[in-house]
């Protein structure tokens, strides 16, 4: 049940209306904007839902402007919005951000917040750099202000069986069968879609026995991990959220499942969260997700920063591509060298960043306004850190694979 | 002629209970005809099964030609009868006015027209001065009478009245027997009802039936049917006499 | 009875001076404010639409419906899908969309009286039914599944003006609604002041005593859901072509039931304003909370990464209630008492 | 499917489902005699849950120990809801109610919200990792304790409407109201303790569930249709037809997840209550209306 959703959003309405009416807000607000500070507004999910993740991008987002302005880049000034896991309440608040005069709007993590303030972006003329968000849509729908330095879900997949190549192929143990369990929502069904239509292209060692598909909001995972053991598969796959990554876990060690290893494309079981739940349990998954390239000069100091701004947090993928998103507003202003709308979105298209911090060799937009390059990394929970294993060239250390069985851990 | 209303043996049991049990009687047009009987003798019980709101379990209930034994009670209004309810059941949020026009609207299809028409039962039973009032404010006799005048907007050939008289005043009762009378004078209205005040009995029936433990125990001419022995044991009591 | 009349025949001269101010402010607001209240202003008509429609169903014929969204997502699923996969303009998807609708507001209501499911148990039926759907179009390839339903952008969706295709500006989608939640208005006034009407609110009041007056209770019941089911059907459209994009979770939720139920039963459930006034009252209050949360975070007494998603619903919440306790006619019909804008029913014709 | 994984599925369900069946009594007792359908159920379950989750995190509690504590604070806040809020609404339409425990619900997930934040939080026990193997059978031993914590807490309340003496006045108001009042019970007072026992019995029900289930504020919707669902099918007023509707459901999501497709699991709860709501609108074991 999608019920967890809810609470905020019963609010009826989301926002405005006569009050504001009456203050004649709108005018005051756009001619504030005017100034030297380039205005940005950082859209995430609050609350609702997805709210732990807004929360986390939020973190990356705060850190930005000082730690840039550092680096030589421009000022800018942060105006927040919270979509509240909503993609009708994501609309109204991009449009109140305008409103509020900013110059670029950032964010929203999800996939159907995204679409819906891209198309107010795309109405207003004004430059959106997605954080994160794969829907393929997204760059498929001929938005001419909306950016994402994001992989597709597609290239996600893709990406995931390379490195799961390049793993199998390092320790020299592949399974031969595993189950794919996702979770039933946007992001989850679009991946496991992908993982299922391009597995046949890749030659892998293993075929995918079973695909099972789960709610979202279970509140409780054993069947869905009876049915998974029930497979005999070697290997699982999992594409989840962070609150199923723990239940499933636990339920795999309460039902006696020793798997060769446990796959994750996407978020959930790398998340800080994760592995503070289950502690020594919480090691040895390896998720095959978006990253950061922890040898990049400039990952160093988002890494150094966040380290001053919340210890003991370690970055992770919400935290590094909403930095880059901020990274790469920060560098097209700075060549633009004007708030313009016009100007910046010339200057995104130009965008070319080599000093930046996910893997892959850097920023750069193709004609529908996606970065072909962004690459995926192979992390594993290595006590309490994600460590990076592959690719070879963005990585800290060997991977551990099979994984060490449940019952055997310290 | 065949009589207006005529009732062929019906029955009802509720959990195994005997409410009435093989009842029969007949009612011509344009007469007014009185059932008596202590409480729980199956009175409103008959009442419901004629008007559609229960099925009897045997018998027949035929009306103007038609059998309309278990019919619906909006068919049963269809066909020719109104009601009361013994307990009043006004529509609250609704104006007095507006209680009767939705009966009136039975018969009129046009709003405005049933407005009248309701407007003039109303004044009929001296409820006009009170049209506007909402008819959760109405006092006990006047919803009795609200009752009676929502019956009668759907323009009944015969009317079934549950103890309208409960509660009123003995002037208050003979000015509904006058409304009574005139009703049937002059509309030619057939009447059939439940009565406790035995003064409206009298007075308005040409005929009364009386129940005890759901079945008849007499029928006839009201000043002979109070006499009968029957009637006085079980009924009135032999001490009334 | 002439139209008029039936219309407008039980307001007060003040009562016609503040609606005509009233419409008179809502044609003129888009070129009054900025296009995020206009936004705003979309949504909160659209809501008072949908308000309406469900009013309709507990206020008018009293069932207590919390699964409305199960229509609303009817018509917008209907209507995207026919458009999006097939080219069909949702001025013909439209008819699709309240026809299937209808079907299940009839198979619901069907349902629900012949069974006798009353209240609350009413409700948790309707909710039942979304609920199933909601999950059954989870699973629905062809409608896109959990990964949603796209309309297509195009040049002419941003600024064009495109009826037939709904396809156009926010000002357009703002008219459109107006123009709908009008519409809704006089529909609703034209039934409930017409013999449907005095049925509805009989069958409301006691269907017993209805009944016996020769009303047909489980088919004037059946029209209610019917039309009420319709109407939220139409809502659905105007969602989907003004999101571009639908989910079943955003759009069957339980949630998006809920929300519809607001308006009404804060602005006065049974009355044909109080849907309206619900949602102009709702909306603001949510701002007001937003704004004085930013408030507090920009002040700095409280900091940015401090808990407050909880505030502005908090207060939200107490707000209502305090209404629920407080108002439980809805504040609509005090306001109409206090402002003198309806007759007393002894003045009306 | 093999034999293995229906009979552990089977298993589990039966001891999800009467963990269900307990977090459903609150409901049902309140239904039963206040006859206020309370929308603010899960919100309660939920706040018990934080409130086990305090306890532990201060005390060291183990959640099961707290079950009394949790309850006692519980009956406190349903005591104090009912007399000083919704006490003031019994005369008021269905919707009204509704509306105005959803705006408590909201105000309660809210509070919880600002309070304990959005993130999953669980209770790390020693032996919450553990299972018993029976032959085919792996059996999780929070699970097992769940339901036998349940069972207690369940046969607690079936004693205390039996042999106590308020508990039996509590029934006499539930089944004639206007009988009650006549013969001198005090109606306002015994509602307010039925709400105060319904909600301790969240409470109670909240402990227990922690140990399956992190906690988190959204959790609570989902709990309220949840026990609805449970209630309905049971038969609203019924104490033993909660249970049972509890590990109908249980069972039922169990088998469609394993022999079907997980994510379809909820559409057979709401199917299953469409279906007792058509046939047999009083539940399985409620009484007939008169």
């Amino acid at each position: 049940m999608e019920l967890a959703t809810s609470r905020p959003r019963r609010r009826a309405v989301l926002a405005g209306g006569v009050a504001a009416l009456v203050a004649g807000a709108a005018p005051f607000n756009i001619g504030r904007a005017q100034g030297s500070k380039l205005k940005v507004g950082v859209l995430l999910p609050k609350s609702g839902l997805q709210a732990q993740i807004g929360i986390d991008c939020q973190r990356a987002a705060d850190l930005a402007p000082a730690l840039l302005k550092s680096k030589g880049f421009g000022d800018m000034e942060l105006v927040l919005g919270d979509t509240e896991t909503n993609p009708q309440i994501a609309r109204a608040q991009a449009e109140k951000l305008i409103d509020q005069g900013i110059h670029v709007l950032t964010g929203c993590f999800d996939s159907g917040q995204t679409l819906a303030a891209a198309q107010v972006c795309e109405q207003k003329g004004i430059p959106f750099v997605v954080n994160i968000a794969a829907v393929p849509s997204l760059t498929e729908q001929g938005f001419k202000t909306v950016f994402r330095n994001f992989p597709t879900g597609p290239m996600i997949a893709t990406d995931a069986f390379l490195l799961q190549k390049e793993m199998y192929a390092a320790t020299g143990k592949a399974p031969k069968t595993v189950v794919l369990m996702h979770v039933n929502d946007t992001f989850g069904t679009s991946q496991a879609d992908a993982i299922t239509k391009l597995i046949d292209k890749f030659d892998m060692p293993y075929k995918i026995v079973e695909r099972i598909s789960y709610d979202p909001a279970a509140r409780d995972l054993s069947a869905e991990v009876r049915k998974g053991k029930g497979t005999n598969a070697e290997a699982v796959w999992f594409i989840s959220r962070l609150n199923d990554a723990i239940l499933m876990t636990r339920e795999m060690i309460k039902q006696r499942w020793e798997p060769m290893g446990i796959i994750s494309s996407g978020p959930g079981w790398y998340e800080g969260q994760y592995m503070q739940a289950l502690g020594k349990h919480g090691d040895d998954v390896v998720s095959l997700v978006p990253w950061y390239d922890p040898n990049k000069p400039m990952s160093k100091a988002l890494v150094a920063a966040m380290q001053k701004a919340h210890a003991g947090l370690t970055v992770n993928t919400n935290h590094a591509h909403t930095f880059e998103a901020m990274l790469i507003i920060a560098d097209a202003y700075k060549r633009a060298g004007a708030t313009d709308a016009a100007k910046l979105i010339a200057a995104l298209e130009k965008t070319d960043i080599k000093d930046n911090v996910t893997v892959g060799p850097g920023v750069k937009f193709d004609e529908k306004h996606q970065n072909p390059k962004t690459r995926c990394s192979a992390v594993q929970n290595r006590g309490g850190k994600n460590l990076a294993i592959f690719p070879a060239e963005a990585a800290e250390t060997k991977p551990v694979w099979p994984m060490t069985p449940w019952s055997k851990r310290a | 002629m065949a009589p207006l209303l005529q009732v062929e043996g019906v029955a009802k049991s509720f959990r195994g209970l005997r409410a009435v049990s093989d009842v029969s009687f007949a009612v011509e047009a344009k007469e007014i005809f009185g059932i008596i009987g202590p409480n729980g003798a199956g009175k409103t019980t008959l009442f419901n099964m004629i008007a559609g709101a229960f099925r009897p379990d045997r018998g027949q209930v035929q009306f103007d030609g038609r059998d309309i034994t278990g019919f619906r009670p909006d068919k049963v209004c269809d066909a020719g009868i109104g009601r009361t309810f013994q307990i009043v059941q006004p529509f609250a949020e609704l104006t007095v006015l507006e209680n009767v026009t939705v009966g009136a609207l039975h018969a009129h299809r046009e709003v405005a027209a049933a407005r009248l028409a309701a407007a003039d039962c109303l004044d009929l039973l001296e409820l006009g001065h009170r049209r506007h009032m909402h008819a959760s404010n109405l006092t006990l006799p006047d919803r009795k009478r609200l009752e009676v005048a929502r019956a009668l907007a759907t323009g009944p050939k015969l009317i079934l009245l549950d103890e309208v008289m409960a509660g009123l005043r003995p002037t208050e009762t003979d000015r509904m027997v006058v409304i009574l009378q005139r009703l049937r004078a002059e509309a030619g209205l057939t009447i059939v009802l439940i009565e406790h005040v035995m003064r409206a009995v009298m007075a308005l029936s040409d005929r009364v039936m009386v129940l005890h433990h759901g079945e008849k125990i007499a029928e006839g001419k009201p000043e002979a049917v109070v006499r009968d022995p029957a009637v006085l044991t079980s009924y009135l009591g032999g001490a009334a006499v | 009875m002439s139209l008029y009349t039936r219309l407008l025949g039980d307001l007060t001269g003040r009562g016609l001076a503040a609606l005509a101010g009233f419409v008179v402010l809502l044609v003129a607001l888009p070129s009054l404010v900025s296009s995020y209240i206009a936004t705003v202003a979309t949504i909160v008509l659209y809501l008072a639409f949908l308000g309406q429609a469900w009013n309709l169903m507990l206020g008018i014929a009293g069932l207590l419906s919390i699964g409305h969204a199960l229509f609303v997502g009817i018509g917008a699923y209907a209507s995207a899908y026919l458009f999006a996969i097939h080219g069909v303009p949702p001025l013909l998807g439209v008819l699709a969309g309240v026809a299937i609708a209808v079907a299940a507001g009839a198979l619901i209501g069907y349902l629900g009286f012949r069974f006798a499911i009353g209240g609350v148990y009413f409700a948790l039926l309707t909710i039942a039914f979304a609920e199933f759907t909601r999950i059954m179009v989870d699973h629905a390839k062809f409608l896109g599944g959990t990964e949603g339903l796209f309309l297509p952008v195009s040049a002419a969706s941003r600024h064009g003006f495109d009826l037939l295709n709904l396809r156009g500006s926010p000002e357009m989608f703002y008219y459109l609604i107006l123009a709908l939640a009008l519409a809704a208005l006089a529909l609703c006034r034209w039934l409930l002041t017409g013999r449907t009407g005095y049925y509805w609110r009989a069958i409301r009041d006691n269907p017993a005593a209805a009944q016996a007056l020769g009303v047909d209770v489980f088919r004037y019941r059946m029209y209610a859901a019917m039309i009420s089911a319709g109407m939220a059907a139409v809502g659905g459209v105007f969602y989907a072509f003004f999101y571009n994009n639908l989910f079943p979770e955003q759009v069957f939720g339980i949630e998006r039931s809920i929300e519809l139920t607001l308006a009404p039963i804060v602005g006065g459930v049974g009355t044909l304003f109080g849907p309206i006034f619900g949602a102009f009252v709702l909306t603001p209050l949510g701002e007001l909370f937003t704004a004085g949360v930013e408030w507090l975070q920009t002040s700095g007494a409280i900091g940015r990464h401090v808990k407050v998603d909880g505030v502005k619903p908090l207060f939200w919440g107490i707000a209502v209630a305090a209404i629920v306790l407080l108002r439980p006619r809805g504040i609509w019909p005090w306001i109409c008492d206090r402002l003198g804008l309806v007759k007393p029913p002894s003045e009306r014709s | 499917m093999d034999v293995e994984t229906l009979a552990n599925a089977l298993v589990a369900g039966i001891l999800t489902g009467m963990v269900y069946g307990l977090s459903a009594l609150g409901l049902s007792v309140i239904f039963g005699v206040i006859r206020i359908v309370n929308f603010a159920h899960g919100e309660l379950l939920v706040i018990g849950m934080f409130a086990a989750l305090v306890l532990f995190r201060w005390l060291g509690l183990d959640p099961l120990l707290s079950v009394p504590l949790v309850a006692a604070l519980l009956f406190v806040f349903g005591y104090l809801l009912q007399s000083l809020v919704i006490r003031r609404v019994a005369h008021l339409a269905d919707h009204m109610q509704f509306l105005l425990l959803a705006a408590i619900a909201i105000a309660m997930v809210s509070g919880c919200l600002i309070v304990f934040g959005p993130d999953p939080q669980g209770v790390q026990l020693d032996y919450a990792l553990d299972s018993f193997a029976v032959g085919l059978l792996v059996i999780d031993k929070t699970r097992l304790y769940a339901a036998i914590a349940a069972v207690l807490v369940a046969g607690l309340l079936l004693a205390f409407f039996k042999y106590a003496t308020v508990g039996r006045a509590i029934r006499a108001c539930a089944d004639n109201y206007l009988g009650a009042q006549v013969v001198g019970l005090n109606v306002g007072r015994l509602y307010a303790l039925t709400f105060g026992i319904g909600s301790a019995c969240i409470g109670a029900a909240g402990c227990i569930i922690l140990l399956l289930v992190d906690v988190h504020p959204y959790l609570a919707p989902g709990y309220t249709l949840l026990a609805f669902i449970v209630v309905i099918i049971g038969g609203m007023g019924s104490l033993f037809g909660a249970l049972l509707g509890g590990v109908l459901i249980g069972v039922a999501e169990a088998m469609a997840a394993v022999v079907i497709q997980p994510s379809l699991k909820t559409a057979f709860s709401f199917a299953l209550l469409i279906v007792v709501l058509l046939l047999r609108p009083q539940g399985l074991l409620g009484k007939a209306p008169h």
